[in-house]
């Protein structure tokens, strides 16, 4: 088989986005080629008729829906999906992911308020992870984004994050 | 109770400074303290009318605003100990420092409204999440085997390896590999149109030692897809031919 | 959007074949346009270029990967590079999967060799696991294959395997 049909297998069964270098190793091709292949597989897809895209999440590729056929695709799975995060989640999420690595205190202090209870719900859902210890007294922890946040919110990486005029 | 609250859940004092910022319609820059202190004062007496639970934080803040106002109405010099008890969260000493703040929240604000706007768009998009069934996705998988099912494979060798068991044995060479045997297969298997009898790949000189590694080596044959092993009807012979060939062949004959 | 893309998401992630009928009431087209649909989409994925295939199983259609892929989505599953067992744990392997539970005594005297070291890498690898102890002098261990066995070989389940009464 050639590299494209087994990379759109892989890019099928996969539940985690697969970044090129791991498809090489996969497919026992070169990753230029896997790249070149991609870059077909991906234009292919894109064509009006077809349901399905090749998404770039967190480094890596995978086959999903379309956004047109979420409606079909929902009747299908009634239910699912319904999860959406807090403001409060999103306001804290917002600044650990623009100012990582991030300590607890000052997160509160831009918020306003206390994030104990956010920062764990976060952790939990392994959005956010300690991503080192702070140089300062106490030594508090510092806190960064992980692969399940730019899944979760289809990006990329942190280069794609919604770029906003900074504060003042 | 009237739940026609016009108060949002609010995620901290600042969202709260900046609803009733935004609802005076006033310049961010251009806030009296002494008017948003009272509105805010306000808004605090609301939430209690409605039973809202409210954070430590809010009061805190309504502290500090106080404290602001205060000071404005006190000569420089005064020191204002407006003491609150809570963290350093938020200490905030001028009127300037607090639109400071107010800025640098608000563009964690708008941040956050991105974010919203990113989790609905990734909302509308699935992907499959089947685990270990993945595996499973491939419907030729039965027929690889099929035609002939484990058992019968097992079967057919267990009945192999008794009687050869009941032969006298032999010192079986030691550096016969799978890989060799599976080369070997497929090779005796290479130009056989209708297959090869399973027994035929087990020679009458072979020992156990041999015996077993060909059965490996047959079953990874299969695993990998290189071959497919039929039963020509219920109590026929195995049959051992290359995949490719077999694809070929009128799969559904077989069923 | 036009109903074959629909099909193609709805095939991509439903669990289960999808009937025809199922389809029609999801997209709310008529059955027989689903059926035309289904054989273009069939038609299309059957190209050599193309890694995965419309399968009808079961009275239902689903998308699955080609067979020719298979190898390649394995590599991915068993998230091991290269792995082979050893002569020795293959033919260790054989004996416990037709003989099972086999002690290691009775291993040793068909292979001849020592196996103390293989029936720990088949155990680490969880190819193997003990079954329970032989109603024998000293109650020696029964060992027996897994469903990790199974896996390996590309077999269904345990229950597959017959109950193969003791030799002699």
């Amino acid at each position: 088989m050639e590299i494209k049909p087994l990379l759109e297998a892989l890019l099928f069964v996969t539940e985690e986005p697969l970044p090129p270098a791991k498809l090489a190793e996969l497919t026992g091709a070169e990753k230029k080629a896997v790249r070149l292949a991609l870059k077909q597989l991906q234009k292919e897809y894109a064509a009006a008729d077809r349901g399905l895209q090749v998404v770039e999440l967190a480094g890596g590729f995978q086959l999903a829906t379309k956004p047109e056929a979420a409606a079909v695709v929902e009747k299908l799975y009634t239910g699912e999906k319904s999860f959406t995060l807090s403001q409060a989640a999103l306001e804290t999420l917002a600044i650990i992911a623009y100012r990582q690595p991030v300590t607890r205190v000052e997160i509160e202090s831009i918020r306003g308020v206390k994030v104990d209870s956010v920062l764990e719900t976060l952790q939990k859902r392994r959005f956010i992870r300690v991503a080192g210890r702070k140089d300062a007294p106490g030594r508090p922890v510092l806190y960064g984004t992980t692969k399940e946040f730019l899944k979760y919110f289809g990006l990329k990486d942190l280069s794609e994050l919604p770029q906003l005029a900074s504060p003042k | 109770m009237d739940l026609q609250v016009n108060l949002p859940v609010f995620s901290g004092p600042f969202a709260l400074l900046f609803h009733l910022i935004e609802k005076a319609e006033v310049d961010i820059y251009e806030i009296s303290i002494a008017e948003i202190t009272s509105q805010y004062l306000q808004a605090l007496k609301e939430m209690q009318e409605l039973n809202l639970e409210i954070a430590a934080e809010f009061l805190v803040m309504a502290a500090t605003l106080l404290k602001l106002k205060s000071k404005k109405l006190l000569p420089e010099t005064v020191e204002v100990t407006a003491e609150t008890g809570e963290e350093e969260i938020l200490v905030i000493d001028s009127r300037e420092e607090l639109v400071q703040r107010l800025l640098e929240y608000r563009y964690f604000r708008d941040v956050a409204a991105e974010l919203r706007r990113c989790e609905a768009a990734q909302k509308r998009v699935y992907i499959r999440s089947l685990g270990g069934k993945a595996l499973l996705v491939n419907p030729d998988e039965e027929i690889t085997l099929a035609g002939v099912t484990l058992p019968a494979l097992l079967e057919a060798f267990q009945r192999l390896l008794a009687e050869r068991e009941r032969q006298p044995q032999e010192i079986a060479p030691d550096d016969l590999s799978v890989q060799d045997k599976m080369q070997a297969i497929l090779k005796a298997v290479r130009g056989k149109k209708d297959g090869m009898d399973f027994r035929e790949l087990f020679p009458p000189q072979a020992g156990i030692s041999e015996i077993i590694t060909t059965f490996i080596a047959l079953l990874e044959l299969i695993r990998l897809r290189k071959i497919v092993v039929w039963q020509s009807g219920p109590f026929g012979r195995l049959l051992v031919m290359r995949k490719s060939r077999a694809e070929r062949g009128s799969r559904s004959a077989w069923k």
